[in-house]
């Protein structure tokens, strides 16, 4: 993987990214807003090359996460270094691992707000790591950029200096639910969620937001994650006999809840997920849930599929290099990067506060990452924009909203026994 | 008099530890330093209890948790006063403390050991489950006890718990407690049989060391400003706390300090050093430390003093001496 | 009447993943039970034992099952290695310093399989595991129906190898006074190391019964490592019966008592019967059956 | 038969045998006496491979043994009955004498063996199924001895036998004692009850801060002056 | 007067098994009481009942003038009753001067004054030399002079010994005599001794009771009780044992 080194020289980089494709993704919008400080003039202030400060789950539980940001993040660097780097120096990383944990987090981010000059910090993965992280960097008035972790209160303890591109938790439940009442018009809906972070702050505002859509909550089952065996679980779920089952899981429970949802002939009209385990590429592969994953709805981040510039021809990057299709997670990183070069050119310094002011005046157009656009609003949120995806023929189609969709939804569910 | 001067080194050493911020700005430094007195604090919690007391708790999660939440909990749905969440965490400890301790100083050698565990572990997945009042994963931010961006209160009420903690080991190894403590250790049946009432100070010890180890959550939770139950009430704090006593070395004074700060010190250079392999090599380090430290570092050190004095005195030729006096 | 209904899926669901759960537990009985060893490191065994069989399946072609006849001896010299370079030095320690010794061991084994596979999940996928048997409303996966015959079958084995063969004597012997074991004749390096072995290839036979029907990442172990305990504890110390049967009962109380608490507290109640049992029937819940 | 040269041993820092020799003739009851600590359980711990020598050599029919590992010593036919009666205490009684048996050799002869140890000690019969750890003191004792003896021994080396027995008991294992040299086993007895074992024995060594400093006939020790001041408490 | 200790009709029961049945004696003060019995008697578990270790299936257990039948160990060293173990029991990391002062503090709470007390005992009991060196370094006979010396420290006003001098050799034997005598004679201490070595027997006691089977089945002077043919049969064996 990317793990060797987790800091990466341009120098020997450069060599390595021969992929033209996708060089020109973020340039869209690169100089075009108005910098606080004349670029010429501090240009004689930098350094050789721009360090950027980035923590990531490199070690631990959600070590595969880490991975995920960080081949997001070389290839972003290859691509932004070989383009001629961002004010005319070559960017540097500066990785700290956190495993996840919290104190590591903290740690981490003071080391790279006061050990060195990084301008702004990207980080975490885990939303547990990185709200501490986000809240020292406050204190040292670092600018801080979150790619992935989902968890509302991230964006909600009144930083300045706090700006998030993926979607809150919060927002994959509406989104479920508005597809679910354009799309389905459910009357009853189970909503089975991992007792963590994630899936609980998402199933709390799907089942207040379905009901108050009208749509009877009949089933609302946490579970403890990475259990062996779900049926008991699922038993109780299609005893209640939903027309919807709304799943927030993880991969690995995303693939057994499915597998054993079949085992048990539990059909509902509708399997939809809250991304993360069902709009993950291996979950539709042989070594997830393969067959079992057809016909399944996600609210997601992104697919490879999208309409973003340059999204496929990242993903096609990807595939080549790491001989897997890219998690989403890399999108973001990959975004995150591209966010920073838009930002850092538009303040002209590497100041701190500068680039703060900056980050906050972003005004990324759709085209401007694989990601999306990128636009904050006073809490430091972007308003990304979610989709939802099915599994037709092995393959996350987007299926909704109608102007991002490239095939319509296959509904209802075929029962198990009508597949072949 | 004597009493004074045995006072003055120890109190010397308690003002050199609190100056510390005048000297050391460095933020990321302090906040190495102020990990270091977490874990000295949390380690000597536990020395009290497993080192001289002889109780090997893997379950001290649960009153650190105890702490963090109690603090976060009435200050966040109560509105309290932070110092007093504190002040309640610390009351709890001592109900909670001895439940914990009716149950499992029933139980003895790796049963005791496993049925902390599993105490704690329950604990966690209740507040986990209970999301009404604890929110569960999606956890708790916790307001500060301290404004600023300055780190240097934080490391002075941290080091004030540490030197407490400490100064109370330190006293309890020179008194009767101390004594107690460590004939439980070696030999419960014995220490009854010369009046000690082994139920008794098992629960002064433990409550001891649950008061410190609330403390110091509660700290924590405020320190982090952010707490779920994975983060306060899991094994791998227990587990730690041990581990930081025993490297140390358990049953002197000052082994976890130095456990402590070997622990955070070699984590932080490892982390730095060896990225993803980091948890490789500290994993090395700790099977490394067991096996050819196996009394911890300050352990060993004074054993290998007493076994020179013993060989000193064996090669005098005092065989038994006994045998000469009487008759 | 809806509790009626789940009741059958429930106990069967239990009963068969007990037999899962049984393999765990009698490895560490070897270990924990006989050789009063704490190790905090079977999960990452069981670990172990999943990356192999993954390797001889994906790489070899062999059956998950078949598998167990290559891995259970890998795991075995493994086992071996491990008690002669470490474990046999905390044999007679204490228990404080074999678990923080196992827990460094763990995480040696959990961290180097990261940097050799990589935390990316794996999976295999076989016909068993998608075979599927519906026996009225309730629906048994091949796969686990297989691993539940072949735990009984491998506990029943281990047992009579224990109760009948002079090593199991000499293991328990060793166990209890090792200098009056070897005053006797015992070879105690051997007794030992084979022991070790012995709980290792266990904890790598029920990795290759898991794998075809859960995934394998380096943590994957962390899920299992405490309920080993609960298992030996249930069953009564020193009983491999004993773990097989607190195996079973575990997994039972687990599925059964979700019905009431819900699926994220059924480990709670794992561990609740365990501090019951401590307490109420130190004995482990099966009497004293030995070996 | 067994005789040990030079023998000396260190615990650590401490040396315990200042190279002690002595002989065990075949047939023989040989009686090792000395104060506490003199050594003498270090003797047999030495000669049973448990702990390593420091230095010197000891032979068994003409062979060294002091390469060997335990059980092969144990193998050869020399065996100890160890001080404190060392008993796997969660194991039952039967169960304790089957490990005495655990060796190829023995395990051939172990259904009259066990015969043997039952009627030395009827009462084991009686307990053979009860936790060793239960019995009393005399009863492990007796269990000590009879698990010694399943082993098959040529020399049975016997670590304070008598410690902790009603005197009927104490009587019954110096009886024993002769018995089974009778029977042709060498037995090599450690024993504080100093006048007792000199009684019985063909041939005592006297052991004194890791040293032997005295030897001779069983008789003659008895009625040695150094002797009776420092054991026999004239 | 009333009797120091007096147990009546004490029974012990292990599952089926009756360790002790119908036990009842007295033990004044400065007496010197010894139980003797063939092993498995049920003499140590008549110990572990009086000290509160076991409790009693019947029975009363009265020590000075107070039903103590339902006081935990400690309660009953604290109010006076000493013991030893048959099974040596030091405290092995502890120093053999720490080991006496964790018994001195049953009576104080001052650390000078315990090692004073602690000291001073060990001078009595002989191991004085030795005070700083670890009890595991001790030998069977040093161990069980420490187990008289801890228990001594508590200031017992009656002290259990389980045979203290198992293991000694005659002259050591001696030695523990000349200390036990010297107890007797200091007046604080009754000793009960459970003894195989007659010597020990014969020369400390005032009376002797003889369990067998864990019942009694004699009580007397110390040559009553060697002259009694169910004492000879049961425990002494063929002759008599005359080295009185
Ligand atoms: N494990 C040990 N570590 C250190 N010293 C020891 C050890 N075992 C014995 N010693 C010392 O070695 C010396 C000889 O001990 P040994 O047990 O051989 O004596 P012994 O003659 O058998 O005495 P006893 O009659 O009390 O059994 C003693 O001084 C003892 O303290
Ligand atoms: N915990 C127990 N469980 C079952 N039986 C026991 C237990 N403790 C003692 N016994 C039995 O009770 C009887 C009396 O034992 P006790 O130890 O009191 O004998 P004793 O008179 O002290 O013998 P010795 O002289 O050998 O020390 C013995 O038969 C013993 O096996
Ligand atoms: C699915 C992800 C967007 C959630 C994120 N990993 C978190 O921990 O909150
Ligand atoms: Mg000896
Ligand atoms: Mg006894």
């Amino acid at each position: 993987g990317c793990g060797g080194s987790a800091t990466q020289s341009p120098g020997s980089s450069s060599s390595s990214s021969s992929s033209g494709s996708s060089g020109s993704a973020g340039s869209g919008t690169s100089s075009g807003s108005s910098g606080a400080s004349n670029p010429s003039s501090s240009q004689a202030n930098l350094p050789d090359e721009i360090e950027i400060g980035i923590i990531t789950a490199l070690t631990g539980s959600e070590a595969k996460f880490g991975e995920a940001h960080m081949r997001g993040y070389q290839i972003a660097l290859e691509e932004i270094n070989a383009a001629g780097g961002v004010l005319g120096r070559p960017l540097k990383l500066i990785v700290e691992d956190d495993a996840s944990k919290p104190e590591n987090a903290i740690s981490a981010a003071e080391k790279l707000a006061t050990q060195t000059k990084v301008p702004l910090i990207i980080g975490s993965y885990s939303s547990a790591a990185t709200l501490p992280a986000a809240q020292t960097a406050t204190t040292y008035q670092v600018p801080f950029i979150v790619p992935t972790a989902a968890a509302d209160n991230i964006t909600e303890f009144g930083s300045r200096y706090v700006f998030r591109i993926n979607s809150p938790s919060s927002e994959y439940a509406s989104t479920v639910v508005n597809f679910l009442m354009d799309q389905v018009k459910p009357k009853t809906m189970a909503i089975v969620y991992e007792n963590t972070n994630f899936g609980t702050s998402t199933a709390q505002p799907a089942r207040e937001l379905a009901e108050k859509a009208g749509i009877q909550v009949v089933a609302y089952e946490g579970y403890a994650k990475g259990a062996p065996d779900f049926k008991p679980l699922i038993t109780k779920v299609k005893a209640a006999n939903p027309d919807v089952v709304l799943y927030v899981s993880y991969l690995l429970d995303a693939t057994l809840l499915m597998r054993q949802a079949r085992e048990l002939d539990f059909n509902p009209k509708v399997y939809i997920g809250a991304g993360a385990g069902f709009s993950t590429p291996e979950f539709v592969r042989e070594e997830g849930a393969g067959k079992d994953a057809e016909y399944t709805f996600s609210a997601t981040l992104w697919t490879t599929d999208v309409a973003w510039k340059g999204a496929k021809e990242f993903a096609e990057e990807f595939e080549k290099r790491y001989g897997v299709e890219p998690a989403y997670h890399s999108a973001e990183t990959h975004a995150a990067l591209y966010l920073v070069k838009d930002v850092l050119e538009r303040a002209g310094s590497l100041d701190r506060e500068a680039v703060r002011q900056a980050l906050a005046e972003t005004d990324m157009g759709p085209d401007a990452t694989i990601f999306g656009p990128m636009k904050f609003n006073e809490k430091g949120q972007n308003a990304h924009p979610m989709l939802v995806t099915q599994v037709q023929d092995g393959n996350y189609v987007t299926v909704w909203p109608s102007e991002y969709a490239a095939a319509a939804p296959i509904l209802p569910t075929p029962t198990w026994s009508e597949r072949k | 008099m004597s009493k004074v001067k045995e006072l003055i080194l120890p109190v010397l050493l308690a003002v050199a530890v609190l100056a510390v911020p005048l000297v050391i700005k460095n933020p990321y430094w302090l906040n190495v330093l102020i990990l270091i007195l977490v874990w000295t604090s949390l380690g000597t919690a536990w020395n009290i209890l497993g080192g001289y007391a002889g109780q090997l708790s893997l379950g001290h999660s649960a009153f650190f948790g105890l702490g963090a939440y109690t603090l976060a909990i009435t200050a966040t749905r109560f509105g309290w006063n932070p110092w007093l969440g504190i002040a309640l965490g610390i009351l709890l400890a001592v109900p909670l403390s001895l439940f914990i301790g009716s149950i499992t100083f029933r139980l003895h050698g790796p049963y005791f050991v496993l049925g902390t565990l599993a105490i704690a572990e329950v604990l966690r997945l209740v507040a986990l489950a209970w999301r009404s009042v604890t929110n569960g994963a999606v956890g708790i931010m916790v307001p500060r006890l301290f404004m600023g961006i300055s780190r240097a209160p934080f490391y002075w009420f941290i080091a004030a718990v540490a030197i407490v903690a400490v100064g109370l080991t330190w006293w309890i190894e020179r008194n009767k407690v101390g004594y107690y403590f460590t004939a439980i250790r070696e030999d419960q049946e014995t220490a009854e049989s010369i009046g000690i009432n082994t139920t008794g100070y098992k629960n002064l010890a433990l409550v001891i060391s649950a008061v410190i180890s609330a403390v110091t959550g509660a700290f924590y939770a405020s320190f982090l400003s952010y707490i779920e139950p994975d983060i306060v009430l899991s094994e791998p704090v227990s587990l730690q706390m041990a581990i930081v006593a025993i490297i140390g070395g358990r049953g002197t004074v000052l082994g976890p300090t130095v456990g402590a700060t070997l622990l955070v010190l070699a984590s932080e250079l490892f982390r730095a050093q060896f990225k993803q392999a980091h948890l490789l090599i500290y994993g090395l380090l700790l099977m490394a430390a067991i096996l050819f430290l196996p009394g911890g570092v300050l352990g060993t050190i004074q054993q290998r003093l007493k076994d020179r004095r013993a060989a000193r005195l064996a090669a005098t030729g005092a065989t038994f001496v006994a045998r000469k006096e009487a008759s | 009447m809806e509790l009626l209904a789940q009741l059958p899926q429930n106990l069967v669901s239990g009963l068969l993943l007990g037999g899962m759960y049984a393999l765990i537990g009698v490895g560490l009985a070897l270990v924990f039970g006989v050789m009063d060893i704490v190790n905090l490191a079977h999960g990452a065994f069981l670990m172990v034992g999943m990356y192999t069989t993954y390797l001889l399946v994906n790489h070899l072609g062999l059956d998950p099952y078949l598998g167990i006849l290559v891995s259970g001896p890998i795991l075995f010299v493994l086992g071996m290695l491990i008690q002669r370079l470490v474990i046999k030095r905390i044999a007679t320690a204490s228990h404080m310093n074999q678990i923080l010794l196992t827990v460094g061991l763990s995480m040696v084994l959990v961290n180097t399989a990261q940097l050799l596979f990589t935390a990316d999940y794996r999976q295999i996928r076989t016909s068993y595991a998608e075979t599927v048997i519906r026996i009225g409303s309730v629906s048994m996966n091949l796969a686990y129906i297989i691993s539940f015959f072949l735990a009984v079958a491998i506990t029943v084995g281990l047992y009579l190898y224990l109760m009948k063969s002079e090593f199991g004597r000499a293991l328990r012997a060793t166990s209890q006074d090792i200098h009056a074991a070897q005053l006797m004749g015992v070879n105690v390096q051997n007794v030992q190391m084979t022991a070790f072995g012995l709980g290792m290839a266990l904890a790598g036979a029920a990795g290759a019964l898991l794998t075809p029907v859960y995934y394998l990442y380096p943590t994957v172990g962390e899920n299992f490592g405490l309920k080993a305990f609960t298992m030996v504890v249930l069953g009564g110390m020193g009983s491999v019966v004993g773990a097989a049967l607190g195996g079973v009962t575990l997994a039972l109380a687990e599925s059964l008592g979700q019905i009431f608490v819900g699926h994220e507290l059924k480990d709670a109640i794992g561990f609740f019967v365990f501090i019951l049992v401590l307490l109420f029937k130190p004995e482990g819940l099966f009497g004293r059956a030995r070996a | 038969m067994l005789e040990l040269r030079d023998v000396a041993v260190d615990y650590g820092d401490v040396r315990a045998l200042w190279g002690a020799s002595l002989t065990v003739e075949k047939g023989a009851i040989v009686a090792l006496v000395g104060a506490n600590g003199a050594g003498k359980s270090t003797t047999l711990k030495a000669i049973s491979r448990i702990i390593p020598l420091s230095g010197g050599s000891i032979h068994f029919e003409g062979e060294p043994i002091h390469t060997l590992a335990s059980h092969q010593v144990v193998a050869r036919g020399v065996v100890q009955v160890p001080e404190g009666r060392r008993l796997f205490p969660k194991m039952t009684v039967l169960e304790n004498l089957m490990v005495g048996s655990h060796l190829p050799a023995a395990r051939q002869k172990r259904a009259e063996a066990l015969e043997r140890v039952y009627a030395f000690f009827p009462k084991l019969k009686e307990r053979a199924h009860q936790l060793a750890g239960t019995l009393s003191g005399g009863e492990q004792q007796m269990v000590a001895i009879g698990r010694g003896l399943m082993a098959q021994p040529k020399v049975l080396m016997l670590d304070e036998p008598s410690l902790g027995l009603a005197p009927i008991v104490v009587k019954e294992v110096f009886a024993i004692v002769r018995r089974l040299r009778d029977e042709g086993i060498t037995v090599l007895l450690v024993e504080q009850n100093t006048a007792q074992s000199l009684a019985i024995a063909d041939r005592g060594y006297v052991m004194e801060n890791g040293r032997i400093t005295l030897s001779g006939t069983g008789q003659q020790l008895l009625e040695n002056e150094h002797v009776k001041k420092a054991y026999l408490g004239a | 007067m009333e009797a120091l200790l007096e147990v009546t009709n004490l029974t012990k029961a292990f599952g089926g098994l009756y360790a002790v049945r119908g036990v009842s004696f007295a033990v004044q003060k400065g007496e010197v009481l010894s139980i003797i019995g063939p092993n498995g008697a049920g003499k140590t578990t008549v110990f572990n009942l009086i000290s509160g270790f076991h409790s009693p299936t019947e029975g009363e257990i009265r020590f000075k003038g107070e039903v103590i039948n339902r006081l935990k160990p400690h309660q009953r060293a604290l109010r006076g009753l000493g013991r030893t173990f048959q099974i040596v029991k030091p405290f092995p990391g502890l120093s053999i001067l720490e080991n006496v002062m964790v018994g001195a503090f049953a009576r104080t709470n001052s650390v000078a004054q315990a090692r004073a007390e602690a000291m001073r005992i060990l001078e009595f009991v002989g191991l004085h030399g030795r005070a700083h060196l670890l009890a595991s370094t001790l030998t069977l006979a040093g161990r069980k002079r420490l187990e008289v010396a801890r228990a001594l420290a508590t200031k017992p006003d009656l002290i259990l010994l389980d045979e203290v001098s198992a293991g000694l050799n005659p002259t050591e034997v001696e030695e523990m005599i000349a200390l036990l005598r010297r107890l007797a004679d200091m007046g604080i201490g009754s000793v009960a001794g459970v003894e195989h070595v007659m010597q020990v027997v014969m020369t400390l006691s005032d009376r002797v009771v003889v369990l067998n089977h864990g019942e009694l089945i004699a009580a007397g002077t110390p040559q009553e009780v060697v002259n009694n043919p169910a004492v000879i049969e049961a425990y002494l064996g063929g002759e008599v044992a005359h080295h009185a």
